[in-house]
């Protein structure tokens, strides 16, 4: 049978004030009927640039297409090479026997529109449908996305609807037309791990059912191993390998796939392995030499937080008097060790940051007790509280938002010694050199601004800058998780070294369980603004005790293609609000023991 | 590297330059009288080789005054812009990073002011101070206040949620070193943008205020007080609103092209 | 009769020799006045308050003197002749004025007018509650009494020789119904030749045909008095037919539009004079020399030429030009820059030694233009004039009520009678006398006018006080300005247009032609 | 509803700021109307009998008391000058006002819609810097400028429009938009300027939005994509910009009203400030930031209308 598609050569360029930068060059492939074939690669790629080109929408995004062909088998037959194509013909083509879905479901349907008149345009442009056949074919594709109550989404608004369900529909706007292509472009990125789950499966499922073929675009290699007949892995605007996603991973031939999959944290990879270990990444010698010694654990506390509770009031009417409470961490307790890391696991909205935040009292704790080296911080006034977070630093989840765009990246180092007077001149200077080598930056980035670095090297400034104080403890919120595979790799092995290296603690706060279970000494896994469990890392991943943790565990990805969890429909039950009347009194957590350390919240 | 010095951006700079040449360079060529001596032989002359922009209804030189008069004009808008910014930099600062209370109590204040016409305060600021070039700019500065801090403080509020701002927080900086090393750089592209368009604005709310008869006092020159003056001749002397008019058109529109570059230089990220 | 006055009235107002009109004066009379049509007049003034009595403005009082007729008015030279009343005397002693009425003057209402109407305008203006602007006129009169319909007796407490002038002008004179009062601001109500018909705030004002009009009923059937205060506006209206005629043409525009042969410019003077005024309580003013050397420093008739486009002429007195009182000896002083310099040096002022304020209102932008060409002037005679411009409110505040400047320039539209001028103006007791002169030749010469009875000798006097006002430059007395007028070519009688005053205008025999 | 009653007690309480304001900055301005109406006549004497039967000499607490109570009770009192009931005046100048906002407001928008869309659709191109050129060029020269122009053009060469004046929509409705459109006219070149821009860096940013090249994916028509997915978003912000504009409006059609001779809001307020009638310009000027106040209140509620997103946060 004819390949849906076939890309010969594509090159893509882009004109910008700089002059002409090439986006994708030398790229081919084909699509055979039916087929996934998943294009991976870290940001830079050019994978999206490849998938927006079959569409002809790269000329939006300032792009041209300069070479090649982009052979698309159509509905009848024939065969249109879409780079040479009239707009006219590309606007029979959009939409109608090719799909597209996009990373962003929060901004990919239009918000002063209905979900009806969203799904019904399509179909009323390409199927020349009346507005009622339009919208009960609308109900349908709605109901075969599995979305609860249909009829009354019809008529709602995107912002009604939570990002799983956006998702969804516009899973369904490309698939109204029944096309025989679908372009996923990282469909799940934007999404937590659950929701991943069941888009997958979705469609995984669709896909089945109607026979058409996919191609997906994504960065993660859980994601690809999951959904791949075939995988295309780029880097740099080319190709670099192409093979049956069995090949890739077993048995990957150039060195950049093979780099790739070792950064990869796979979950389940750390059984049986009592701490922490850094990542064997090809080519960096260093961390493989560092392996061996270990500092002895002392079971020392650092960190204590019992009854932890943060509120934020939802304030409301004409004398905008507090209506409601957003119950953001909730009678949370538990202790960190000197020189270990508590990872802090759970969906967005599940209070995690919140948690990491309170414990600087960078927002205000509504009751409880947070105790450092036994010192209550919650009872300390501003200028005490100043001095005392010299103990404990934060590195923010977003590199490029953590530092300032307008200070050299030396003053922001230096930042925090000259607040508390800790050096100057000569003094300040040899400090803050000594940090930018310890995280492993070149000195003379020092005379840098923060545009001018890599994701990976601003979160390694980030770090620099927490370490200045040389605190205790370090909060790390969603520290890697913007950054791209390799780049996580490397720092989760330089804070890991820290660790080793300083005594540091670890609160680390992340959403990816395959690297938590790499970090962490103890897991401790919220939901709705409380632990729901906590114990050693073993005892979570290795006997999950809670219903929650138990179905964030099965939907997270294995990066192995034998492992497949995504075949049937997946529904995972809806985290509900936590927002309260005011007054709302909710119930002690109590937990039970279900192994030493090892605590499972009751009810 | 992006290269920040575009076409757009070397006209822009090209005319500044040129105004500013003029503004400076004129006085010191052109005796001073030159914009006040009249011709009564010559009134409201159009151009012509002997008066190339033509003459006023006293017959007096208008390329003279244009070009005395934009040392004049340029004074008062730069000055009255760069204490509406002074005024309303602290203002906004202070409104949008600390939000809350103080927030509440310094915006329904901007908001007050906002809802006034102008013309009564300026009214008032020439009724009471007298008219002058300093009350002038006072009157505009004045005026000008309440626009900037919304706009300084709409900026501060969006850096203040950033996390480097936490970030410094966090390490134990201090509101007030937070504010000059953190929020205060991050804002400043958007306080120049404002800054050069109020400037245009400025240059024209004098020849509001001439309307009053604040502003430039007669027989001096300036841009706003010319075309002002060009009001009732503006039928058989089109030349007296013209030739002022497009001076602040052409300094406007080099304004706005610089502006665009200069938020570039300011931007390490350009660099 | 009513063709006798009219041609009466009119050469009366051609005696006067003071009007010019673009169109030669034989075209029109050679038409016979027709009735009908309105006439739409582009005021340059807002209206403000309607009530007559308590309306201060000229603008006001232009439109309101077609609406209301006055016991007495003045002939060409400012002579007080009757009004409403057919005759009038005055007691020998200046104790008493008899005013005999004329029979059958109707009202708009339809009330014929008797003495009791008289007696309750005369007690309505000088009633304070009443507010009215001119109600010390009444100051010295004791009572009012009528003793029959038409006649009207009133006794003074004191001898006020100006009383009768004073009556006859805008406001103080006019005679109202009888309990007509409460509702005179808005709907005006008088013995004139139009009914009010209609008031929009800003916008118009409407009049009608009063058809009972005691000098006959006017040609026209209504004037539309539009209020159109931006001259160029103004201009563009009667370019575009909007407007039939439209008072007060920007001065330097009336060149432009005598030039235009499709339509009628009018100009007549004097609609005022001004004058230039030196603060004496500012030190180097009480030095006359000073003050004669700044008076040489001006050429008046380029001044004239520059800032009124030549539509004026210069004089040294302030009198009414056709009057008796002004002093045709007088002649201006020549410019004589060098001999300024030398005069103020002597005074103790060498070159560049005075810093002068001149504060000129925007209210009269001519006085603008004037002080920017002043200003050349000084600058050679090395005097340092800067000019700070002030809104009208702000110039009466500083100026005239706070008497807090050094320089300044002023106009007077209706100080035509001489006492009221002389004293008010000059005297050191006089309400006016906001550069604060004090000069006891001009104190005694006013005061001694006051008492004296002989008309001839009175007029002596006050030619002294204009000698002696120019021999020590008190003021710089600069000009009469001229009154405009621009009209389509229909419109007909133009020259009655022109109260004698100068500034008020009556359409009583004004008419369009078809 | 919260939400309006909110933004209803906010401006109570800044109209309340507003009266504090207006009346201290009136009684500041030296001078007072009975010196207006007296003119060159006024001598001490008239002058204390007139302000003694105006009122004026009353304490100043106390005038302002009576002020604010009458505002409330809805007793305005009479215009010094103009002896008429201010609610009346108010009333009568407000709707000649309302209609040139408007107009002006409508033809500004007509223009600068099109116009931004335009130049966010070519970003970057010659049509972006004709687009923002024209707008420049329009800000450059003051209102009555623009205002002068089109008397001269459209009223004396052309002679399609009066050149000034103001007639009661009641008399002849026709002959009011016939008189209110020059000004509007003017006024909207010179807004319009302001609205191009804004609408143009809205609509970029909503162009660079994934809802857009969902859109666009969907197979839609550029011209749909635009003028419909893209605007329908765009239209909301606009809007809400626009309404900003209605306290420059005010401010404008001070010059603009009385260069027409079109007798509003605007003219009334300079005619009470050059006469220093301070019932009315307190009156006026309060009217003007009440109106301003609202209209600003509207629109965010009227964005409420136009997206859907604001109804539920």
């Amino acid at each position: 049978m004819k390949d849906i598609v076939s890309v010969d050569h594509l090159r893509v360029e882009f004109a910008t004030d700089g002059g002409t930068v090439v986006g994708v060059q030398d790229v081919s492939f084909t699509i055979a009927p039916g087929e996934t074939l998943c294009v991976v690669g870290e940001s830079g790629s050019g994978k999206s640039v490849t998938s927006l080109s079959l569409m002809r929408l790269v000329e939006f995004g300032g792009g041209t297409i300069t070479q090649g062909a982009l052979n698309f088998t159509r509905a009848d037959g024939s065969t249109l090479d879409v780079a040479a194509a009239s707009a006219q013909v590309m606007g029979q083509v959009r939409g109608n026997e090719i799909g597209m879905i996009f990373q962003e479901p929060m901004t990919a349907l239009n918000p002063v529109f209905t979900i009806e008149r969203q799904l019904t345009d399509g179909l009323m442009l390409h199927k020349g449908l009346s507005q009622s056949e339009a919208t009960e074919r609308a109900l349908d594709l709605l109901k075969s996305v599995r979305i609860p109550e249909p009829e009354q989404r019809l008529k709602q608004y995107p912002h009604e609807l939570s990002g799983g369900m956006r998702q969804r529909v516009v899973i369904a706007m490309a698939m109204a037309c029944e096309p025989k292509l679908l372009i996923a472009d990282e469909p799940t990125t934007a999404l937590d791990v659950t929701i991943q789950a069941e888009i997958l499966a979705l469609i995984n499922r669709l896909k089945r059912e109607n026979g058409m073929a996919v191609l997906f675009i994504t960065h993660d290699m859980a994601v690809v191993a999951q959904m791949a007949d075939r995988v295309v892995v780029m880097y740099q605007g080319r190709i670099v390998e192409t093979g049956p996603v069995a090949q890739i991973f077993e048995n990957p031939r150039e060195d950049y796939t093979k780099a790739l999959l070792a950064a990869v944290p796979k979950l389940g990879e750390m059984k049986g392995k009592a701490a922490p270990e850094r990542m064997r990444l090809i080519g960096d010698e260093a961390a493989r030499a560092a392996q061996a010694p270990r500092k002895p654990r002392t079971a020392k506390v650092l960190l204590e937080v019992k009854n932890l509770t943060t509120r934020f009031p939802v304030k409301g009417g004409i004398l905008r008097r507090t209506m409601a409470q957003v119950h953001a961490v909730e009678d949370v307790s538990f202790t960190i060790n000197v020189g270990e890391t508590l990872a802090l696991v759970g969906e967005s909205g599940c209070g995690k940051s919140s948690c990491g935040r309170s414990i600087l009292r960078l927002i205000e704790p509504t009751s409880g007790e947070i105790l450092i080296n036994g010192n209550d911080i919650r009872a300390l006034n501003r200028p005490d509280l100043r001095r005392a977070r010299a103990d404990m630093q934060m590195v923010f989840q977003d590199p490029f938002a953590s530092l300032n765009p307008y200070r050299r990246l030396r003053a922001q180092v230096a930042e925090p010694l000259q607040n508390f007077n800790l050096a100057s001149g000569a003094d300040l200077e040899a400090r803050v050199l000594d940090l930018f080598d310890r995280v492993r930056l070149p000195r003379d980035f020092m005379n840098r601004f923060p545009h001018e670095l890599s994701g990976g090297q601003r979160q390694r400034v980030a770090i620099a800058r927490a370490l200045a104080l040389n605190p205790k403890l370090i909060v790390a919120d969603e520290a890697v998780s913007a950054l791209d595979v390799s780049v996580q790799a490397q720092v989760l092995n330089l804070m890991m070294e820290l660790q080793e290296d300083l005594g540091l603690s670890y609160l680390f706060i992340s959403h990816d369980m395959a690297v938590v279970e790499r970090v962490a000494h103890q897991v401790g896994v919220m939901y709705l603004g409380r632990i729901v469990e906590i114990g050693p890392r073993a005892a979570i991943f290795d006997n999950p005790s809670h219903p929650y943790t138990r179905s964030l565990l099965s939907a997270v990805p294995i990066a192995d293609p034998a492992t497949r969890r995504f075949e049937g429909d997946m529904n995972f039950k809806p985290i509900s609000s936590p927002i309260f009347p005011l007054g709302h009194q909710p119930a002690k957590s109590q937990y039970t023991q279900v192994a030493p350390g090892h605590f499972v919240l009751q009810g | 590297m992006k290269r920040f010095l575009t076409t757009k951006g070397l006209i822009g700079i090209v005319l500044l330059l040129i105004i500013a040449a003029v503004a400076i360079i004129g006085p010191m060529v052109i005796p001073p009288d030159a914009a006040t001596a009249m011709d009564m032989t010559a009134r409201r002359a159009p151009p012509s080789m002997r008066h190339l922009f033509g003459t006023d209804q006293l017959g007096r030189d208008m390329m003279f005054r244009v070009i005395l008069g934009a040392r004049t004009s340029l004074e008062i808008a730069v000055s009255a812009v760069v204490m509406s910014i002074a005024l309303g930099l602290p203002l906004g600062l202070i409104s949008g990073y600390f939000g809350g209370f103080v927030d509440n109590v310094l915006m329904r204040l901007v908001d007050t002011l906002l809802a006034f016409p102008a013309l009564l305060l300026a009214l008032t600021i020439s009724a009471v101070l007298g008219p002058n070039i300093q009350n002038t700019i006072i009157a505009i500065g004045v005026a000008f206040t309440p626009y900037l801090a919304r706009i300084i403080r709409g900026e501060a509020l969006r850096v203040a949620q950033m996390p480097y701002v936490e970030a410094a927080r966090a390490s134990g900086t201090t509101d007030g070193m937070i504010m000059i090393r953190h929020v205060l750089p991050n804002i400043l592209p958007a306080v120049i943008v404002q800054g050069t368009i109020s400037l245009a604005f400025a240059i024209l709310a004098e020849a509001g205020l001439s309307f009053l008869g604040l502003g430039t006092q007669p027989p001096a020159a300036s841009w706003g007080l010319m075309i002002q003056a060009s009001r009732d001749q503006l039928d058989i002397a089109p030349w007296t609103a013209v030739v002022p008019g497009l001076a602040v058109a052409l300094t406007v529109l080099g304004l706005n092209m610089f502006g665009d570059v200069l938020r570039d230089i300011l931007d390490p990220r350009s660099k | 009769m009513k063709r006798r006055d009219f041609l009466r009235n009119s050469t009366a107002v051609l005696g006067g020799g003071f009007m010019g009109l673009s169109l030669p004066s034989a075209l029109w009379a050679q038409e016979t006045p027709v009735s009908g049509g309105t006439l739409i007049w582009g005021h340059s003034e807002t209206t403000q308050n309607l009530d007559m009595h308590q309306t201060g403005t000229a603008s006001s009082g232009r439109v309101l003197q077609n609406i209301h007729s006055s016991i007495v008015t003045v002939d060409k030279d400012l002579n007080v002749i009757p009004g409403l009343c057919e005759s009038f005397e005055v007691a020998p002693d200046g104790l008493s004025y008899t005013f005999k009425l004329r029979p059958n003057v109707k009202f708009h209402n339809g009330a014929v007018m008797t003495s009791a109407d008289v007696k309750y305008s005369f007690e309505r203006c000088k009633d304070p509650a009443t507010g009215a602007v001119n109600f010390e006129v009444f100051n010295n009169v004791a009572a009012i009494e009528t003793p029959d319909d038409l006649t009207v007796v009133i006794k003074m407490s004191a001898v006020n020789a100006p009383f009768l002038s004073r009556l006859s002008e805008n406001g103080a004179g006019v005679i109202m119904p009888v309990d007509s009062g409460p509702t005179q601001g808005t709907n005006p109500m008088g013995a004139g030749p139009f009914k009010f018909v209609s008031y929009e705030v800003g916008t118009v004002v409407k009049m009608a045909r009063h058809d009972e009009y005691w000098e006959g009923p006017a040609f026209l059937d209504a004037v539309e008095a539009r209020e159109i205060t931006e001259p160029t506006t103004r201009l563009t209206g009667l370019r575009t037919g909007e407007l039939h005629m439209i008072n007060d043409i920007p001065l330097d525009r009336v060149g432009e539009l005598q030039g235009d042969a499709t339509l009628q410019v009018k100009t007549w003077f004097p609609l005022n004079f001004d004058f230039i005024n030196m603060n004496h309580t500012f030190e180097p003013f009480q030095n006359p020399k000073v003050r004669v050397a700044f008076d040489m420093i001006i050429d008046k008739e380029a001044l004239m030429q520059g800032a009124l486009w030549g539509q004026g002429a210069t004089t040294p007195s302030p009198s009414f030009p056709t009057s008796a009182a002004y002093n045709k000896d007088l002649k201006q002083r020549a410019q004589d820059i060098e001999g300024a310099k030398a005069m103020l040096a002597e005074a103790g002022y060498p070159e560049g030694s005075l810093n002068i304020v001149f504060k000129a209102t925007t209210n009269y932008p001519y006085h603008i233009e004037t002080a920017q060409i002043l200003v050349e002037w000084f600058k050679m005679a090395g005097v340092n004039l800067t000019i700070e411009q002030l809104t009208w409110a702000d110039w009466l505040s500083q100026c005239w009520v706070d008497k807090d400047y050094q320089m300044t320039m002023m106009n007077f539209f209706s100080l035509w009678e001489s006492d009221f001028l002389y004293y008010s103006v000059w005297n050191s007791e006089g309400a006016f006398n906001y550069r604060a002169i004090k000069d006891p030749v001009i104190d005694e010469l006013t005061a001694k006018a006051r008492v004296t009875v002989d008309d001839a000798e009175r007029a002596k006097i006050y030619q002294a006080v204009q000698k002696q006002i120019w021999d020590e430059s008190h003021d710089i007395i600069l000009w009469f300005r001229n009154g405009t007028i621009g009209a389509q070519p229909a419109v007909m009688g133009l020259d009655t247009v022109v109260h004698p005053n100068g500034s008020n205008l009556n359409f009583h025999k004004v008419w369009l032609k078809a | 509803m919260t939400y309006v009653l909110n933004r209803l007690l906010s401006v109570i309480l800044t109209l309340f700021l507003i009266t504090l304001v207006t009346f201290a900055v009136t009684n500041i301005l030296p001078g007072d109307v009975a010196m207006m109406i007296m003119g060159t006549q006024s001598n001490p004497e008239a002058l204390e009998g007139l302000r003694e039967s105006l009122g004026l000499n009353d304490p100043l607490l106390m005038q302002y008391g009576h002020w604010v109570w009458g505002m409330f009770t809805g007793e305005w009192g009479n215009s010094l000058i103009f002896k008429k009931p201010i609610a009346e005046l108010l009333l009568q100048k407000a709707v000649a006002s309302g209609i040139i906002v408007v107009m002006s407001m409508v033809i500004a928008l007509a223009l600068a819609v099109p116009l931004g869309v335009w130049a966010a659709v070519h970003r970057d191109k010659w049509q972006d810097t004709v687009s923002s050129s024209a707008s420049l060029l329009g800000v450059s020269l003051p209102d009555f400028f623009w205002g002068i122009v089109m008397i001269l053009v459209f009223a004396r060469w052309l002679g399609w429009f009066p050149s000034s004046g103001f007639v009661e929509p009641s008399e002849d409705p026709l002959g009011t938009l016939q008189r209110a459109f020059l000004p509007s006219l003017a006024l909207g070149l010179g807004l319009m300027a302001h609205l191009t821009r804004m609408t143009r860096s809205t609509m970029t940013g909503i162009l660079s939005q994934e809802f857009i090249r969902v859109a666009r994916a969907k197979g839609l028509a550029e011209r749909t994509v635009i003028w419909r997915y893209a605007l329908a978003n765009a239209i909301g912000p606009v809007i809400t910009i626009a309404g900003l504009q209605i306290g420059y409006l005010f401010g404008s059609i001070i010059v603009m009203e009385s260069l027409f001779g079109y007798t509003g809001m605007g003219w009334l307020t300079y005619q009470a400030l050059l006469n220093r009638d301070l019932p009315l310009i307190q009156s006026t000027v309060f009217v003007i930031a009440a109106v301003v106040m609202v209209t600003n209140l509207l629109v965010d509620l009227l964005y409420v209308v136009i997206d859907p997103r604001i109804r539920l946060g």
